[in-house]
């Protein structure tokens, strides 16, 4: 005979200013198989649990129904509970009468009784629950970290330092991501390639960390501490163990006139290359889409003067398979172009540029050597304009967010820009200086009263071009909204910063949510913010959305934490709400017909068939079998049995029947 | 007479749309009583004999809802969900049960006032449908009755 | 093949040669123009300055009278009445109550079914062909196409070309042998219905489009919509008084530029009607040249 | 989304909300269009500024906003909604307030002339059907007594056969009085 006890819980005020939780109480006791029933303020408090662990105890209960907040807030906690009463931990249900009630609904009969329903709903249920012991699986003591920027470069070097191997996979022929672009950085003007390029060598030199670049994720198998992992390596067509990165090769390669990626444009690079000096590795490849052997067959220039003979023309992509415990996702983010802005010209003016062209403008390194020179014809701009929230905070371009990073780097670029040009002015049109962080106020302030830039605060409404100046239209909205015209030399736009190409592709390889703009989603924006929904992926950098990189280590730092946690045990306990085809003794009698329909269904190729023999080793039958490793609990193939001949824990026939049939009898 | 309050049994994912409701909660959102959450693990979970089953205990629309396609937790369990009630809406349309009264969306756990607006346009169209006796008569009590 | 028009009171009165000229190049390339019968005035910015039900029954009645003669497109050359018809289709297609209201008003039933047309939609999508076949003269100036607002706003209900820096009438005037500029003043605004009762922002407002177009070196202004064009024309006077400058170059309408290449006679297509004397000549004898005809990749039209 | 547990909103702002579905709490006073507006510079409130009086709700602000030259001098010519970033529809919320301006008498006297053409207009096609240009002159004219306006347009206008001396009559003038009878005239 089922014992319930049922605890119906106030959340201070958040659920009994709209239910009458005494009430509930009292008409929860008289349903059938409620031995106990209460409420009290805060159920989750110290207090609260021990009324559950007391009253398991003194009223022998066999089940209880915790009615308070949603189960993806406290189940955990009152499983426990219930295991500290002597209960299974699993013969506990909660009833979410807050975020399902109390929340959303105005004070009254119906939402009482809509909270009687959901209680009744439960107990029914609770009282077919199984007792259900967790299941253990071992876990592979690798890490898989996925982008090279510096979110990516920080994780591996974390966990490889606490000892755990790490694989890395980078898109590109090197690693280094945006940073590695910035000229300094905010707020303390450090030079970024200085302080980033001997983080990116200890990558490469950890023995813990082995590097692929110019790859990609293929695919991905499995669950956490057992992903299988395929990677593609693109062909670079340079033989890596060979080649002692001498740059014979892109020296004398004749086809060199090929838009520089790092550059965006501003430079040119040959058809065989490494994308920046100081590239990790430091191994060139060739663009096939560029090179003339490849476009017609002629040429091998390369080759020839390759003394190492490290050319490889026939060189074809590889996927390497890899077994890991964990993902480090790192795969950062990218900024909108020009072109994305009809009013200032889709593009089409050579000195309007973006965020990133400046930085590589003003960078020791870029294609000016540091001079601040217009793209259309090399002059050295008297008047700039900056552009903040350009594209960000604009609802009708589809991009509602604040990207954030901005208005730091435009205060930054002013800066810069005032060092270089002693007897510039820079305009900046903004809508709010947004520099929450330490030390970020002072750095905008001293871009104002140090160097001069003069913010003036309106959006800009239009650029054209005339006589070779951009004329800037904006409004000052703290002057009547008076018009202001600038005729500037230059212009640079803080354009907005969005998902990395290709994101959203990745996200459904791994199975993680993201949101509409293609960032990925953390499992908890506030208490886990490095976790994704997805146990044992985890997210780090601007991936989740535009961020500095101050954020973005810390982030990354956090994810190495989490995974060094996840390492730290050999074995990992796993929730044993999972599917399995039915099964009764004596030998092998099942209700499956060997139909398989289930087989195909299941996501994780967790169903397996098993084969029944007689004495003699003659095959009698074919059943099917749920391996539990794999098996994540989805219950698709629940649904798809015809004979009703698998069942999944948790979610039981039983219990959902009797669920449905519980709400609506009253 | 009061008017009409429909009885609506929301068949929900754990992951989406239940994590969705969970947000329309949090963020305050106000929407219609008329509605009882039954989670399930996925969509893909969902045994279409249930939504007869509500109808017979008395229900009078239904929502089944889960993550947009694509998103699903489990890669593909909103898929074979969406395909089995291609075929059990058929069976429906035959067996004479009213399919306007089961409405299929997509909630993310992001989408909190979607789930609110889902909720509260199901309650007014079945309202005006009006109450589904025509099966409840059917079912099992009220013949013995 | 024939088509439903709309004239528009301007087309008959001031903007004469606009109308001589979008008939003499259907004539000539063998399309009827079938006038709404008895239509009346779309109320133009006095309606719907004054009061939004009048401004919505005009141009509806004017639709409703189209469908009940059984036309399905209707050609609507003047950019103020285009611009009014194809709000009033959205606004009414958008809201049952106030369609059903309007129809009230009007005593008329208007369905929806109209496809309609401005000047350059009609071009493009029956004139552009026949083009090659029939062009004698190469257009060989260089012209600033002029938009103005009323083509290109707003872009959510019009869906005709991007609203900033729009190119459908450049293609057309390359196509015609022309070198259609860049310059900055395609879509600003030329004072529109105000000629009259605030005629020094027309004066500035035009004055800026003028002088940006005789800066970059244009020959001509082309446009698509009488009120351009008599802002810009007319209103030469107090234009050049504004710009503090004499300035010659001429505004003349699409059609007729089209006219013109096709060889068809001035005087058919009303140029000696305009204020400001068009003196076009030298042309060179047609020959077609292929042309970067691909619109540009960032039309917002879905 | 507005919240049901907030009390009617009975500000200019609010009516603006309700009558035209144009919500103004959605600018955030980015001034972007109060730069694109061609007419900025001749209005006494550039549109952003006009929205910010209007979004205090103050009854000084509103009153500022309805004898204001800006509504009047509005061109209409949807500059600043094809560019607002939070799509805060403006010309249709300068129709209402003109017509407030008007139904409260609080017309700004600059906007006489401008008032009068658009009558002298609609006069027109009200007892034409159509626009009767050279009418319409005259009968300007009369409104504004500003004779010495326009002088040699006409005449200009005239000898390149532009103006017609007659008015066209549509046939089925009932059906347009009708129309006025049931949405101008009603107001009356
Ligand atoms: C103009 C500008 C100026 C800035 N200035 C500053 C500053 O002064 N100070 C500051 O703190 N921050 C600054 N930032 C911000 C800084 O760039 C970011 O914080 C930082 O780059 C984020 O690092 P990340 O590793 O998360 O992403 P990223 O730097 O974007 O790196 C992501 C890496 O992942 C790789 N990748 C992407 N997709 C895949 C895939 N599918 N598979 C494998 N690899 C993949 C990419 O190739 C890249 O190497 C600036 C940003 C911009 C745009
Ligand atoms: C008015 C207000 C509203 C806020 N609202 C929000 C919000 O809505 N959302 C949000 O995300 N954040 C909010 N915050 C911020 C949030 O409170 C902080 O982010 C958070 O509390 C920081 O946590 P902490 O653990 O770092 O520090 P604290 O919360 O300050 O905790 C520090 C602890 O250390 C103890 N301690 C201090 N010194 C010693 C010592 N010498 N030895 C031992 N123990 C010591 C203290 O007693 C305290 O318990 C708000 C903050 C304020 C002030
Ligand atoms: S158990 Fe949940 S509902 Fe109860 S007090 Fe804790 S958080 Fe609030
Ligand atoms: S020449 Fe050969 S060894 Fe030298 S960088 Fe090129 S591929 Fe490597
Ligand atoms: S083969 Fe290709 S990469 Fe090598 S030198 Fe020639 S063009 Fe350059
Ligand atoms: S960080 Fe500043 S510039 Fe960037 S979007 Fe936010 S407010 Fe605009
Ligand atoms: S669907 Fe059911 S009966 Fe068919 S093989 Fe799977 S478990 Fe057996
Ligand atoms: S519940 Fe069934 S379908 Fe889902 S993962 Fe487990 S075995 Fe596969
Ligand atoms: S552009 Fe839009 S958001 Fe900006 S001030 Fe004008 S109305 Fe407000
Ligand atoms: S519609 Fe009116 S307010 Fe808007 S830009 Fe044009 S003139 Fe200015």
């Amino acid at each position: 005979m089922a014992r319930i006890g049922v605890f119906i819980c106030h959340c201070g005020e958040n659920i009994s200013a709209t239910v009458d939780c005494p009430k509930v109480s009292e008409v929860a006791a008289k349903f059938p198989g409620v031995a106990f029933s209460t409420d009290y303020k805060y159920m989750c408090s110290d207090p609260g649990q021990s009324l559950v662990v007391n009253a398991i105890k003194e009223h022998k209960l066999t089940g209880i129904v915790v009615s308070a907040c949603s189960p993806r807030m406290h189940e955990p906690t009152f499983r426990r509970a219930c295991a500290e009463g002597g209960l299974n931990p699993y013969q506990c249900e909660m009833a979410n009468i807050r975020e399902h009630c109390s929340w959303v609904h105005e004070k009254g009969d119906k939402t009482d009784q809509k909270a009687i329903d959901i209680v009744r709903m439960m107990v029914e249920k609770v009282k077919r629950n199984n007792a259900l012991l967790p299941i253990k699986v071992p876990v592979t003591k690798t890490a898989l970290v996925i982008g090279g920027g510096v979110a990516g470069i920080q994780a591996a070097l974390d966990i490889a330092n606490a000892g755990h191997k790490v694989i890395m996979v980078e898109r590109d022929p090197s690693i280094g991501g945006h940073m590695s672009q910035l000229s300094e950085t905010f707020p303390t003007l450090d030079c970024s390639q200085c302080i980033l390029t001997p983080r990116m060598v200890e990558v490469a030199q950890n023995p813990n960390i082995k590097l692929y670049t110019y790859a990609e994720i293929e695919s991905v198998e499995g669950f956490v501490g057992n992903f299988n992992v395929k990677i593609r390596k693109k062909a670079k067509s340079v033989d890596e163990t060979l080649c002692n990165g001498c740059g014979m090769c892109t020296t004398k390669c004749p086809n060199k006139k090929n838009p520089n990626e790092f550059e965006l444009g501003m430079g040119n690079r040959p058809a065989i290359y490494v994308p920046f000096p100081q590239a990790v590795p430091n191994i060139p490849v060739i663009d096939k889409t560029q090179c003339t052997y490849y476009k017609n067959g002629k040429c091998k220039i390369c080759e020839k003067v390759c003394q190492p003979k490290a050319i490889r023309f026939d060189q074809e992509d590889e996927i390497i398979e890899v077994a890991v415990g964990a993902i480090a996702l790192c795969t950062g983010f990218d900024i909108k172009k020009t072109d994305f802005f009809p009013e200032y010209g889709y593009g089409k003016y050579k000195d309007i540029i973006d965020g990133l062209q400046f930085e590589r403008l003003a960078s020791a390194s870029g294609p000016t050597s540091g001079e601040i020179r217009r793209p259309s014809d090399g002059q050295v701009p008297k008047k700039i304009v900056f552009v903040a929230c350009a594209g960000s905070r604009d609802p009708a371009k589809g991009i509602e967010y604040c990207s954030k990073i901005c208005c730091m780097y435009t205060a930054k670029h002013a800066i810069l820009y005032k060092h270089k040009v002693h007897d510039g002015q820079a305009y900046i049109f903004y809508m709010d200086i947004r520099a929450a962080g330490k030390n970020y106020d002072e750095f905008t302030r001293r871009a104002i009263e140090e160097d001069q830039a003069q913010y003036i605060r309106g959006r800009v409404s239009r650029i054209y071009e005339r006589d070779g100046k951009l004329i800037v239209v904006g409004a000052d909205t703290l002057m009547n909204a008076q018009t202001v015209e600038i005729e500037a030399d230059m212009v640079v736009l803080a354009t907005a910063g969005v998902a990395n190409k290709g994101a959203e592709e990745l996200a459904q390889k791994l199975h993680v949510s993201y949101d509409q703009h293609k960032f990925f989603s953390e499992a908890h924006p506030k208490l886990k913010p490095v976790e994704t929904n997805t146990a044992g992926i985890y997210l780090a950098g601007a991936c989740q959305s535009p961020k500095d990189i101050p954020e973005s280590v810390a982030a990354a730092s956090g994810v190495a934490g989490k995974i060094a946690c996840l390492f730290a045990n050999s074995e990992l306990t796993r929730e044993p709400l999972i599917a399995m085809v039915d099964r009764q003794a004596p030998p092998m009698y099942s209700s499956c017909t060997g139909c398989f329909l289930c087989q195909p269904v299941c996501p994780y190729n967790a169903i397996e068939r098993e084969e029944v023999k007689d004495r003699n080793g003659n095959l009698v039958r074919e059943l099917a079998f749920i391996n539990p490793g794999l098996c994540q609990g989805c219950g698709t193939c629940v649904a798809v049995c015809k004979s009703k001949s698998i069942d999944i824990e948790g979610y039981t026939n039983l219990q959902m029947y009797a669920e449905v049939d519980a709400l609506l009898n009253s | 007479m009061s008017e009409f309050e429909p009885k609506i049994v929301a068949f929900v994912c754990n992951w989406c749309t239940y994590a969705g409701a969970d947000l329309t909660g949090t963020s305050r959102i106000k929407y219609a009583t008329n509605v009882r959450i039954v989670r399930f693990p996925c969509t893909g979970r969902i045994d279409y004999m249930l939504l007869t089953k509500a109808f017979a205990s008395g229900a009078d629309g239904i929502i089944v809802s889960g993550c947009h396609p694509n998103d699903c937790h489990y890669t593909s369990g909103n898929f074979h969900a969406r395909r089995r009630w291609m075929v059990f809406k058929k069976l429906c349309d035959f067996m004479g049960i009213d399919t306007r009264r089961i409405v299929f969306s997509w909630v993310s756990a992001a989408e909190g006032v979607k789930w609110a607006d889902i909720v509260n346009t199901t309650v007014e169209e079945v309202r005006k449908l009006g109450p589904y006796e025509s099966y409840h008569k059917l079912s099992t009590q009220d013949i013995l009755a | 093949m024939k088509l439903g028009f709309y004239p528009g009171c301007s087309l008959e009165g001031a903007s004469r040669e606009y109308n001589e000229s979008v008939m003499a190049i259907a004539e000539k390339i063998g399309i009827e123009l079938v006038s709404i019968p008895d239509w009346n005035c779309c109320g133009a910015t006095a309606a719907h300055n004054l009061n939004k039900e009048l401004s919505l029954s005009l141009p509806a009645r004017n639709l409703a009278l189209a469908e009940e003669a059984g036309l399905t497109e209707l050609v609507v050359p003047c950019a103020a009445c285009y611009s009014r018809f194809t709000m009033v289709q959205h606004e009414l297609m958008h809201d049952e109550p106030l369609h059903k209201r309007v129809n009230e008003i009007i005593g008329k039933e208007y369905k929806g079914n109209l496809r309609i047309l401005n000047v350059i939609q009609f071009i493009d999508e029956y004139v552009i062909d026949k083009l090659d076949e029939n062009v004698k003269f190469e257009f060989n100036k260089k012209v600033a196409c002029y938009y103005g607002c009323l083509l290109v706003r707003p872009n959510k209900v019009l869906k005709f070309d991007r609203t900033e820096d729009p190119q459908t009438m450049d293609i057309v005037m390359k196509k015609l042998g022309a070198d259609a500029i860049d310059w900055a003043y395609k879509t600003e605004c030329c004072g529109a219905g105000f000629s009259v009762s605030f005629t020094e922002a027309v004066a500035r407002l035009s004055g800026n489009i003028v002088e940006d177009a005789v800066h970059r070196g244009a020959e001509a202004i082309i446009v698509a919509c009488p009120m351009c064009h008599s802002n810009l024309d007319m209103r030469r006077k107090e234009i050049d008084k504004f710009n503090g400058k004499k300035s010659d170059i001429p505004v003349i309408y699409i059609t007729q530029a089209i006219g013109v290449a096709l060889g068809i006679d001035h005087k058919k297509l009303g140029l000696q009607r305009h204020f400001v004397p068009v003196n076009l000549k030298d042309f060179k004898p047609f020959v077609k040249k292929e042309i970067d005809v691909e619109k540009p990749q960032n039309m917002e039209v879905e | 989304m507005s919240n049901p547990h907030h009390t009617e909103d009975n500000t200019l702002a609010g009516k603006i909300k309700k009558n035209v579905g144009v919500s103004l709490v959605k600018c955030y006073q980015c001034g972007k269009c109060s730069a694109g507006c061609p007419v900025s510079g001749d209005m006494d409130y550039p549109p952003s500024l006009l929205i910010h009086k209007l979004q205090t709700g103050l009854p000084n602000h509103e009153e500022d906003v309805l004898r204001s030259k800006s509504i009047w001098y509005c061109l209409s010519c949807e500059m600043c909604i094809a560019r607002c970033p939070m799509e805060v529809d403006i010309p249709p919320m300068m129709d209402y307030l003109r017509g407030e301006s008007i139904r409260l008498n609080k017309a700004n006297p600059a906007a006489k002339n401008i008032i009068k053409f658009h009558k002298a207009f609609l006069n027109s096609i009200k007892n034409t059907g159509r626009l009767y240009e050279m009418g319409l002159i005259v009968d300007y004219k009369m409104k504004s007594l500003n004779m010495m306006q326009d002088v040699t347009l006409a005449p200009t206008m005239l000898a390149k056969g532009k103006l017609k001396i007659f008015p066209e009559m549509i046939k089925n003038r009932k059906n347009i009085r009708q129309i006025f009878l049931n949405t101008i005239n009603k107001q009356k």
